[in-house]
């Protein structure tokens, strides 16, 4: 059965090492923060400034000046930093960021990733997810497989405006975890009760089948 | 010290020789960290044809969003805008131009505007519609695009604590755009939440070194909350 | 928060991997807020071959200026130079190739080198030795050269105060190179005067967050003054 | 008769109005600091990294950790302000410094400055220099008019490795204060005691004479 959002997010921490620095985009990447496991830490990263990320605040704490980069009211960790914004994209620019997890419109079989413009709906920018992709060492994309209408997001070419160029190497949806190498998908995992069949009809882009194709442990 | 003392009293004064036509850089990231006394006088002068360089454009009635309510911008260089209404309007109506920049690029604008680099490569947007008709060029194998700096004639500064001589230090994540924007502008003016003497802030804790800034003037902050988000259970 | 501690308790952990041909990024100016036990261990070390960053070369017998006695240094990149006789006889011998490099343009290279920008134009240097051969550019009818950032494969940082998490401030006018080098290694070591728990060191305060850095160690520094300068009246 | 060392640093501190920053190089631009007048003030920023820089310090005040860009200890006045090296040149570069004194080997008709470098000497770098002339918005060059030998240091062009070229407006020598401008020297005023044909003698770039050459007062 497909994953909910939750158990992407678990999946998705299941890629964390202790010591990681980590940057979460909204939606399905923010929750993985909650599955990370005990024997580990990770430190978030949020672009806006702030590196120790911690959880949202009680009453008694909300500060207005102190945000996400989701303008969301939140706390910091003990031993976190703050700074200014382009310090904030330097570490991220730089390579210092260990993984970036993000959604996406449309991921392709080069690394390609669409996730900001839709022509003819109103675009409200990019944000900072082309410095993200740019940036980071791992950037691990989370997405449903497929669109609302059933049309897949795993394609040979993005058809959509881009946000970076092969920069693309895991994408986990709610049906498999893939690969992405040398111009083809390679299936890795795929969710509890999902067929390799159903994940290949759901596939647009080149996809590699191994022998063996793990079951996810979500 | 007196030529150096930047503490200005009035608004008017603050922003004096703001005119039609001239490109504000502004701090603030959302509404966190932004000037709202100065926003709301730049709304009483009744300046037209403004470009504003601001990650985002605040939200309807409050922040830089009010600029728009008398149609005062012209032009805005942002990573995120749109949380309000009125800029939807005035968007597709084309009664104003968005210049998209990814966040990191545009950080790196206005530090590169402040100091006198006019331009820098970043692999942020190669490939994209952020990197149409920009230089590329290939340093190890990658290839960058060609990103030239931003100054202002204004900036318009958020400061928590800034003391007579224009030294400032910012409070928690107000702090964003605003050191970058305070070295971009021809003139920089800072408003801030309390003004201390000189000394009173460690030389080695400053953000904002003096030599950056203009005039400073003293404000008073509603610091409204956008998202406002509250843990669910006792913590 | 284990994966954090980045304390280690011997200079032999702190400079781990270390190995001949490889770049050092240096902080410090002359003999202010330089990383003496990690200099001196590099010594001990005998590694050879080395290209080092660092705007200056210590003096005789103190600072970087001891990795000339055994000839480990092949490359120096500086602004300033030759404060010692070692090394101009090394230089005059061609046993030492010196790159000399603008300071504010050295500055500025390793801060993009860690900042992920591969290059950046600058009005320093052009029509001078320093220009020649590099991509001239003209922006608003000023020329700019384009420079190339810099990285190592580590980066050595003396700090005033680090905590376990790799956070660090700097003491006064020792501050220098030292942020920009620790943005710029592949392993940034951070020898500090002390060593204080996550949070002791305020969120704001902090000069290099901890993301930047591999390793901790505490160091002990005899702070060499190089030139001591004394009031001549009472004041 | 030629100034003193001490009479050249009173005519550069007359340049300055109250509220400058200002950067002056090692020797005789050093020197203007003690000649600021009475009714002003300015603020002295030093490369490695210190705006508002103070007085020597005595016995009790000597820290290892507080030095200028000469290596001298020295202290900070009250306001001032300490950052990294990037900040420092940032200010620089971007013009933020009003005013930069430096010492020249020669300057020639086109602003151009040679400061660091003598061929066949011992290189030892140019340090801060090229960022200084490169950056500042006002720069004074402060020379004895000959050299050791009697030999012009004002050119037609500079023979020595440039510093920086078209960056020159200004400079004040033991004779004569002059501005440069459209390709040549205008003297501006004269020293105490020497003559203008003492000074057009040893100019050997192209030299405007105005009608009138005001005394230096010193």
């Amino acid at each position: 059965m497909a994953l909910t959002r939750d158990q992407i997010a678990m999946r998705v921490a299941q890629e964390f090492k202790d010591g990681d620095y980590v940057n979460l985009g909204i939606g399905i990447p923010t929750l993985a923060a909650n599955y990370v496991p005990d024997d580990i830490s990770v430190m978030l990263q949020s672009e806006n400034g702030l590196l120790g990320m911690g959880r949202y605040p009680t009453e008694a704490e909300l500060d207005p000046d102190m945000i996400n980069a989701g303008k969301e009211t939140v706390t910091a960790i003990t031993g976190a930093s703050i700074f200014d914004s382009a310090e904030s994209f330097a570490m991220i620019r730089g390579g210092h960021v260990d993984f970036t997890v993000l959604g996406a419109f449309e991921v392709d079989v080069n690394g390609n990733i669409a996730s900001w413009m839709i022509p003819g709906k109103l675009v409200k920018g990019m944000g900072g997810a082309m410095d993200l992709v740019a940036g980071a060492k791992n950037i691990i994309v989370t997405m449903t497989h497929t669109d609302k209408h059933g049309n897949s997001k795993l394609l040979d070419a993005c058809t959509l405006p881009l946000t970076g160029v092969n920069c693309i190497t895991r994408i986990i949806t709610d049906l498999a975890v893939l690969e992405v190498s040398d111009g083809a998908f390679i299936l890795r995992e795929r969710a509890p009760g999902v067929s390799v069949e159903e994940i290949k009809q759901k596939t647009k882009g080149k996809l590699i089948v191994p022998e063996t194709v793990a079951e996810m442990v979500v | 010290m007196s030529g150096f003392d930047k503490v200005v009293t009035d608004y008017a004064s603050a922003l004096q020789g703001l005119e039609d036509g001239m490109t504000i850089i502004a701090g603030g990231f959302g509404l966190c960290g932004i000037p709202e006394g100065l926003i709301s006088h730049i709304k009483t002068m009744a300046v037209k044809e403004l470009t504003i360089v601001s990650n985002n454009c605040g939200v309807d009635g409050f922040g830089l969003g009010i600029l728009l309510e008398d149609k005062q911008i012209r032009k805005m260089v942002s990573s995120y805008v749109g949380e309000n209404a009125l800029f939807e309007r005035q968007l597709l109506n084309g009664e104003l131009e968005v210049e998209l920049t990814p966040q990191g690029t545009l950080a790196e604008k206005m530090r590169a505007g402040g100091a006198g680099i006019p331009a820098f490569y970043t692999a942020t947007g190669y490939g994209t519609p952020v990197g149409e008709g920009k230089e590329v060029k290939v340093f190890n194998d990658r290839p960058y695009i060609l990103e030239e700096s931003i100054t202002g004639d204004f900036a318009i500064v958020k400061a928590w604590k800034a003391d007579r001589f224009g030294n400032c230090v910012y409070r928690h994540t107000a702090q964003n755009f605003n050191p970058m924007a305070a070295t971009a502008g021809k003139i920089t003016v800072v408003e801030a939440e309390e003004i201390v003497e000189p000394g009173e802030i460690a030389p080695s804790e400053i953000h904002t070194p003096g030599i950056y800034v203009n005039r400073v003037i003293k404000g008073t902050f509603e610091k409204r909350i956008e998202r406002r988000v509250v843990a669910k259970e006792n913590v």
